[in-house]
């Protein structure tokens, strides 16, 4: 690159009042950058019939029960959105959640690593009666189609699948005496995260082992909405410690005590 | 099962467990599949540290807690609650994966429908019927620098699961190297299983008769020996 | 340079800076490439608060600290100390990367040897003596949405730098599709320079003289007003 | 997989004392674990000849000084190991680090970003004396190569590079109308990185943004090797705040009070 009046640099601004000369100093413009909507109805107020909707978590962890709901009251509404693609680990637990999607009818496609679980039945009922298309992806190719995706890489090369049904008619190729499976990024229209801490940039935390699928959905899908349990001013989250940056969120919302898949799953909770 | 001179007695899922347990090393890196695999760590020796990895994004966690102490944002790759071990590091899903990939495990246990002489593992579904689910087998099985199998060493109606050819649908080719059974312990090496361990008082006529494929025997046969009363 | 009629005043690159700023979005990420690229955060207009992005891994970072405060932990990808504003996030090379290819940056500024009509860019080496260095440029421009440069119209020789082909060793391919000069703004679009902007008083064929492509004029042509004293 | 016996786990351990019933607790075994060495010349004894070699830091930044210096005085004291690659973002600045292993003539090849700065003597005049290969990458490619050998992806497609010289001889190919190059992993036998705080089973943070390549380098080479500033025990960094998990490393030494490279090159310090 090029590398001309290297000796100059932003610091200039702060000792040079000229005109035009606007001082990038240590604070942050207070109307600016301001991603928070005020409930999940408007966070989830665009999607559009058809979007490819990545959801985070894994099991009851991560799972943005309170996102996913405001959808389905949408649905119920308006009738929109609908004619979906899914993407999780799962395809939904239970009554709720991604369960409550396919029994309202919203979902033509599930992309994810596991459907068949004790909780399934939503899933297993509508797949069986073939009103639900299913795309199975190893859990660990899963991950790396939708990192890939976060990242432009349009296609990579995994030693996972080959030899079985999970790679047919999928370019394979030798290396260093191993084989490998060509697979392609994974992308969505939107991601639905669930997260702890965020701030009003979009930078956010997570709690325990929630992060799962929650950060590299952020990264691949055009739109990436968040619900976080507690907003909080930019640098209140340390700059080392923010898990996902802000520039991989366009849209948070305040739920301050979000429900947790696991236990609305215990309780047989239906929405 | 074909009669033999001596009908074995079998080993439980815990024995078998607590067979594989004893094989774990001090300061190993381990994924156990979800299920029977799981139960290797309820045995693992005093005086060795093993830090065990879930897919979903931990590594170095620690026994379920209390019942009613659960922390669900706390799990593991059965959706287990767990929990942390002083050392423990939590990561998302890509990292988890990266590690399983990148060759950076020492060991993944599984659970196994069918072995192959060849190494070949079926384990994630015996048909082409009712709703597949696949998870992080595959992945695991190309990533862990070994991969073993814990299994009954037939199936309930009687069928050898060690076989010379998978009949069931493949989770990997070529991946398994050692299978821990309710009647012998394995390895696989070079197309052949190697017999390393049996039942004591069962013959090797009578081992070969419930295998599907032949039993190579390098060096001595050891008495497989477990504790009774677990 | 080409006698013309009205040999132009030229803009310093502290005035092109200037110019380019003013296109600087609220809430934009951007990357600045090292060195004259840069100074465009200087002219940053009040009211808007943009984002940047450096390659080594923080995004949000602000002005150099005072001289003897350098935190030599805290640099840009020019190894230059930097200070992070309220909001700043640090990760490693690979997810900074990711970030740059994955298209979520919105604008990257860099320098230019050449540009072509068809917005192919060539700022990373201009023969094939020497030591070469290619450093996140080649990234850059295939990753961020928009990809802009500043440069002096022509060579301290006179050549053009806007130019129908390139010469020298490219940084990317038809990538370029806003150019800020010492003489005009101009849009690549369609394999064509389209001109926005130039200075006043310059005219189009004193411009036309020192471009190496055809200039293109959709709708009219503004004059190109920079502070005279910063 | 199999779901067998999932209603029992790891808790049972704790409530039965049967034999062979080892318990695992919430403790660890204080003599396993510890990958930490007494001095740097420990921590690189092993290193051999031909070695390729990842070299943590961006400029001043995250550059392990001690742990080179270990290598070079190995290196003057016993004329091994030499022969070596290096893989870094530049390729020396000055008269230490990797300078100084160019200057003691125990480097034949550096691959890298940007060898070419305004202290890059040291490469410069062994380079253009033909004694030094150089192997030239764009440094986004230079880091998706490193992670995709930690994550054990051999090859991926990136868009960077494609038309230039540097990807000459590679396959390139469309995706969704673009054109995209096809990169191969880069491994190492040998990553050195520095990081600021470790525990004994080699769990990691980084001071300011001296992560870098430090993280993807930790997971891309056979042995890694950390020089940190403070040695703590397993447990102070909290889970969720390690950046690089102790499964990537292999020996750690702790160096106190470590050097900057930049100061020192600010300094002209020659090693």
């Amino acid at each position: 690159m090029c590398e001309v009046n290297k000796s100059q640099y932003m610091n200039e601004g702060t000792r040079d009042p000229r005109p035009g000369n606007a001082i990038p100093a240590l604070r942050l413009q207070e109307d600016s950058l301001d991603k928070s909507v005020a409930t999940t109805a408007d966070a989830v107020a665009e999607v559009p019939d058809g979007a490819v909707i990545m959801i985070g978590g894994f099991g009851g962890s991560g799972a943005p029960i309170e996102l996913i709901h405001a959808l389905v009251d949408r649905f119920r509404a308006t009738g929109h959105p609908t004619g979906l693609t899914v993407i999780n680990n799962n395809a939904g637990n239970g009554g709720i959640g991604i369960a409550a999607m396919i029994r309202a009818g919203m979902v033509t496609k599930v992309i994810c690593s596991f459907p068949r679980t004790a909780q399934s039945e939503a899933f297993t009922e509508a797949y069986l009666a073939g009103e639900l298309a299913l795309e199975l992806v190893p859990q660990g190719t899963l991950a790396e189609r939708i990192r890939a995706a976060g990242a432009g890489i349009p296609a990579f090369f995994t030693p996972t699948g080959y030899g079985t049904d999970l790679a047919e008619g999928k370019p394979v190729e030798m290396f260093e005496g191993k084989m490998y499976v060509r697979e392609s990024w994974l992308k969505a229209d939107y991601a639905l995260i669930k997260a702890e801490v965020g701030d009003r940039m979009g930078n956010l935390t997570y709690r325990g082992a929630s992060r799962n699928f929650n950060p590299i959905m952020a990264m691949a899908a055009t739109t990436t909405i968040a619900q976080i349990s507690r907003l909080e001013p930019p640098g209140a989250i340390p700059p080392g410690a923010v898990i996902t940056p802000g520039i991989f969120v366009s849209t948070l919302v305040e739920v301050t005590d979000p429900q947790q898949e696991e236990v609305l799953v215990r309780a047989e909770t239906v929405y | 099962m074909s009669e033999t001179d001596n009908p074995p007695r079998k080993l439980s899922n815990r024995q078998i467990a607590w067979r594989a347990a004893q094989d774990l090393e001090d300061g190993a890196y381990v994924n156990l599949g979800i299920g029977f695999p799981e139960l290797i760590a309820t045995f693992q020796p005093a005086g060795r540290e093993v830090i065990y990895h879930t897919e979903n994004g931990i590594l170095g966690f620690g026994p379920a807690p209390a019942p009613g102490q659960e922390d669900w944002d706390l799990i593991n790759a059965g959706k287990k609650a767990v929990t942390l071990k002083p050392g423990a590091a939590i990561f998302h899903h890509a990292d988890s994966f990266a590690m399983v990939r990148g060759g950076h495990l020492d060991l993944a246990v599984l659970g196994a429908y069918q072995v192959s002489q060849t190494g070949d593992l079926a384990n994630w579904r015996v048909g082409t019927s009712g709703v597949p689910a696949v998870g992080g087998a595959m992945d695991l099985v190309h990533g862990a620098k070994r991969v073993a199998v814990v299994t009954d060493h037939v199936t309930r109606d009687g069928q050898p699961k060690l076989v010379a050819e998978c009949s069931f649908p493949l989770t990997g080719v070529g991946c398994v190297t050692r299978v821990y059974t309710s009647l012998a312990v394995l390895d696989i090496d070079g197309g052949k299983f190697l017999l390393r361990e049996k039942l004591p008082g069962l013959s090797m006529e009578a081992l070969q008769a419930v295998t599907g494929a032949p039993l190579h025997v390098e060096g001595t046969v050891a008495d497989l020996n477990v504790p009774e009363d677990i």
